[in-house]
């Protein structure tokens, strides 16, 4: 297992086995978007008491739980690039932040949106939607952080900790949130998602959204690091070899 | 740009007591541009090392490498023998770095300035601060805030660590730069004091010394 | 199965028309940014490349001589020189 | 020969004192921030409303969130002068183990710039009509809040000291990390006052500075080492 560990450390490996798999991952989540999108918007019967608004709930509910993935994305590949000094790894902690920058805005957009007609105004300090809009800051200066310290071995350091400290944040953040919401929420114990019966008819097209979504979260991610990887080795041989052609 | 240079062989740290600091295969490289690399040398006791070498050759970012400021290099250190991962107390205890920002609060006087970063490393009173500053041709000044001292002044505050120090092995990073006639004289006395007294010094310094047994190290 | 009678219920999607197209309209704009800019950020890179390429290449045809060579300092203008000539 | 280095509670003791030294000589580091919370406490009547009683509903929050404010912007210069001067190397330098050395410029730094404020928490309280049970709450909250923020702020200072302007990256990497501390402590003065009990609400934000107590020097200490170099 260790030489495959060691060899994700050389960016041109990581480079040519993207690049192979690319085209695949596409495809796939070209499809489960695809179906996803059709069979919610189409055949999913209407909510008895959101009517035709759980559709959003097709969109919000994969964006948002892949974008609590990302602090602990980054933290492990923060501790991997400060244990291990993989270059890779420092690719993926800043690349991974403008990505889960989108994906809370999204998340943060379209839980908005989907509350209006349940809560009446566009935004309500619910203990979710705080909770992302306070990951969004996170994020927001993780970046500024990178860029900030323009691109050297101690920035990678930095934003590694940075990283590592911010998801630590993020749990306590998350609880000491809800502990907040449910004190000065007046009990009326009314969760949105989970409010109706969910018949197999509702959670299928939900899970084959999710899984789109997340195809699409790898390959852009992927994307980005490919192209991070030929910024920070265009001096390299392969690299010039690969703009020659 | 490689250089090896005096005599201690390259791979096994040296068994006997004198080598104090070893440096085997060091190799560095800053923004694409690589300072130096294969560099091996060594300082023993009652040895006094000067790096020689151009401006942006490296001379500080290789003293920062030795004393553990700075991580970004390859190739191993040793210390007494043994590798300075794990020596990291002793060595730390055993060396004395003065870089140049000299670690002079403006804030403070002299003496305050000297009896915490002397106070980090052993126990002084106030009569030996007092007896240092004057042995640096500070006396008078001793109570004055640094920001009204001079350069030179707040050079020989730092200098003044020299005297009172225990630490086998001194670091010094160009510091001649801001001092007059006779205080590069003082200094020079110091540094063979101390390597008399069986410690070592690495000095970076255009200046050219007068100290007999010095060694070179060039870079660049 | 399908919820809608025709294609104008479909639009009106039961009054929530706003929310909804809304929202699918973002997914849809998040979606396509995410993958279109990397691909067009890598083009502009790889143009990059290829031009400090080129460079690269013609500056190691004619390399100047390393040191820069000493220009002497022009006289001051208003200063009268030791020569004394009247400028 | 060893070299018989003073035993670490003593380098402790020296760097605390040293930083409250440097803090009484430099006296604008005590009053900026006291002023800060003063004038940001006071600007809330203004703008929101001065009756009493829509003034003490909000009182709590507002106190907080101008500690928290206060204590960001003296954070800025807690290492600059040292990082500048070269003395945070011979710190990192010392044979001691850094974490204390960091523990010791919060606690020094707290000391300087937080302390002062929850001081005068109960009179600005008073100004803005807190009601009457909760000034001890409210005293006591702050007491154990305060450390907090410059313990974690002392992280995000760590680790922007290299850079020159970093007034705004330090807010964004600061602000949303203290956020619980902020939920606990307004929640700990007005739950109080309909009623719940003090005491479970102070072993919650204990808790809390105790896991930043212990924490966050390492994390200060690791990013010191990271920005000098």
């Amino acid at each position: 297992m260790w030489t495959w560990f060691h060899k994700l450390g050389s960016p041109k490996w990581f480079y040519d086995i993207s690049g192979r798999w690319l085209p695949w991952l596409v495809a796939c989540m070209a499809v489960c978007l695809v179906v996803g999108v059709i069979w919610s918007l189409l055949f999913v019967p209407q909510d008895y008491q959101q009517g035709l608004t759980n559709r959003i709930f097709y969109v919000h509910v994969p964006v948002a739980s892949i974008s609590l993935a990302f602090f602990p994305l980054m933290a492990i590949a923060g501790t991997v690039s400060l244990v291990w000094k993989m270059k890779l790894a420092d690719v993926v902690v800043k690349v991974a932040a403008p990505l889960g920058a989108w994906f809370t805005a999204l998340a943060l957009a379209s839980g908005s949106i989907w509350g209006i007609d349940t809560w009446g105004t566009f935004w309500v300090w619910d203990a979710r939607l705080t909770s992302l809009l306070l990951q969004f800051f996170l994020l927001i200066g993780m970046i500024s952080l990178r860029s900030a310290l323009e691109d050297t071995d101690a920035a990678a350091k930095a934003c590694a900790l940075l990283s590592i400290v911010g998801t630590i944040n993020m749990v306590v953040i998350k609880y000491s949130v809800l502990w907040w919401d449910v004190l000065h929420q007046p009990p009326t114990n009314f969760t949105v998602d989970n409010s109706q019966p969910n018949g197999p008819e509702i959670w299928i097209p939900l899970v084959i959204m999710f899984l789109g979504v997340y195809l699409f979260f790898v390959i852009s991610l992927i994307l980005s690091v490919r192209n991070e990887i030929l910024r920070r080795e265009r001096r390299a041989q392969w690299v010039s070899e690969l703009a020659a052609q | 740009m490689d250089q090896t240079t005096s005599a201690t062989s390259k791979q096994s740290p040296a068994q006997n007591q004198a080598v104090l600091l070893q440096a085997s295969e060091l190799f560095c490289e800053r923004d694409d541009r690589v300072l130096f690399s294969g560099l091996n040398f060594s300082v023993s006791r009652g040895q006094v090392l000067q790096i020689k070498g151009g401006n942006g050759t490296g001379k500080t970012t290789l003293l920062r490498m030795l004393c553990g400021l700075n991580q970004d290099f390859e190739g191993t250190l040793y210390w007494q023998g043994q590798d300075m991962a794990e020596q990291e107390e002793a060595f730390h205890s055993a060396l004395l770095y003065i870089g140049h920002r000299v670690g002079v609060n403006k804030v403070l006087t002299p003496l305050e300035n000297l009896r915490w970063t002397c106070r980090l490393q052993r126990e002084v009173s106030d009569e030996q601060l007092m007896s240092a500053l004057a042995g640096v041709g500070l006396r008078g000044f001793e109570d004055s805030q640094c920001h009204a001292l001079s350069a030179g002044q707040q050079q020989r505050v730092a200098l003044a660590r020299l005297l009172l120090s225990q630490a086998t092995l001194w670091v010094l990073d160009e510091p001649f730069t801001t001092l007059d006639v006779d205080g590069v004289a003082l200094l020079e006395n110091l540094l063979q004091q101390h390597a008399a007294r069986g410690g070592a010094v690495l000095v970076t310094t255009h200046h050219n010394l007068q100290i007999p047994g010095l060694e070179v190290l060039t870079l660049g | 199965m399908i919820q809608f009678e025709n294609f104008q219920d479909f639009i009106a999607m039961g009054g929530y028309a706003a929310n909804v197209w809304s929202v699918y309209a973002m997914f849809a704009v998040f979606l396509a940014f995410n993958l279109l800019w990397p691909l067009r950020k890598k083009k502009q890179l790889m143009r990059e490349i290829k031009r400090r390429q080129i460079v690269n290449e013609q500056a190691h045809k004619q390399a100047e001589p390393e040191t820069p060579v000493m220009q002497p300092l022009e006289p001051l203008a208003d200063a009268a020189s030791p020569a004394g000539d009247k400028s | 020969m060893a070299n018989a280095h003073t035993s670490t509670f003593s380098a402790f003791k020296a760097t605390l004192k040293r930083d409250l030294l440097i803090a009484y000589k430099r006296k604008n580091d005590v009053v900026n921030p006291f002023m800060f919370f003063l004038i940001v406490a006071s600007l809330f009547p203004i703008g929101v409303s001065p009756e009493p009683e829509r003034l003490s509903l909000i009182a709590a929050g507002v106190l907080w969130i101008s500690a928290l404010l206060a204590a960001l912007l003296a954070m800025d210069n807690l290492y600059r002068a040292d990082y500048e001067d070269g003395s945070l190397e011979q710190l990192l330098l010392s044979p001691h183990p850094l974490f204390f050395m960091v523990l010791a410029k919060n606690i020094a730094h707290w000391l300087v710039s937080g302390l002062p404020v929850v001081l005068v928490s109960p009179l600005i309280a008073y100004m803005l009509s807190l009601p009457d049970g909760s000034y001890h709450v409210l005293f006591l909250s702050l007491l154990l809040g305060t450390p907090v923020f410059s313990l974690l702020g002392s992280i995000g200072v760590a680790l922007t000291v290299g850079l020159g302007s970093r007034g705004l990256i330090l807010a964004m990497i600061t602000l949303p990390m203290s956020v619980p501390v902020l939920i606990a402590g307004t929640l700990a003065v007005q739950q109080t006052q309909n009623g719940a009990s003090l005491l479970g609400f102070l072993a919650i934000m204990g808790a809390m500075l105790l896991f930043a107590l212990t924490l966050a020097p390492l994390a200060s200490a690791a990013a010191l080492r990271i920005s000098v170099n």
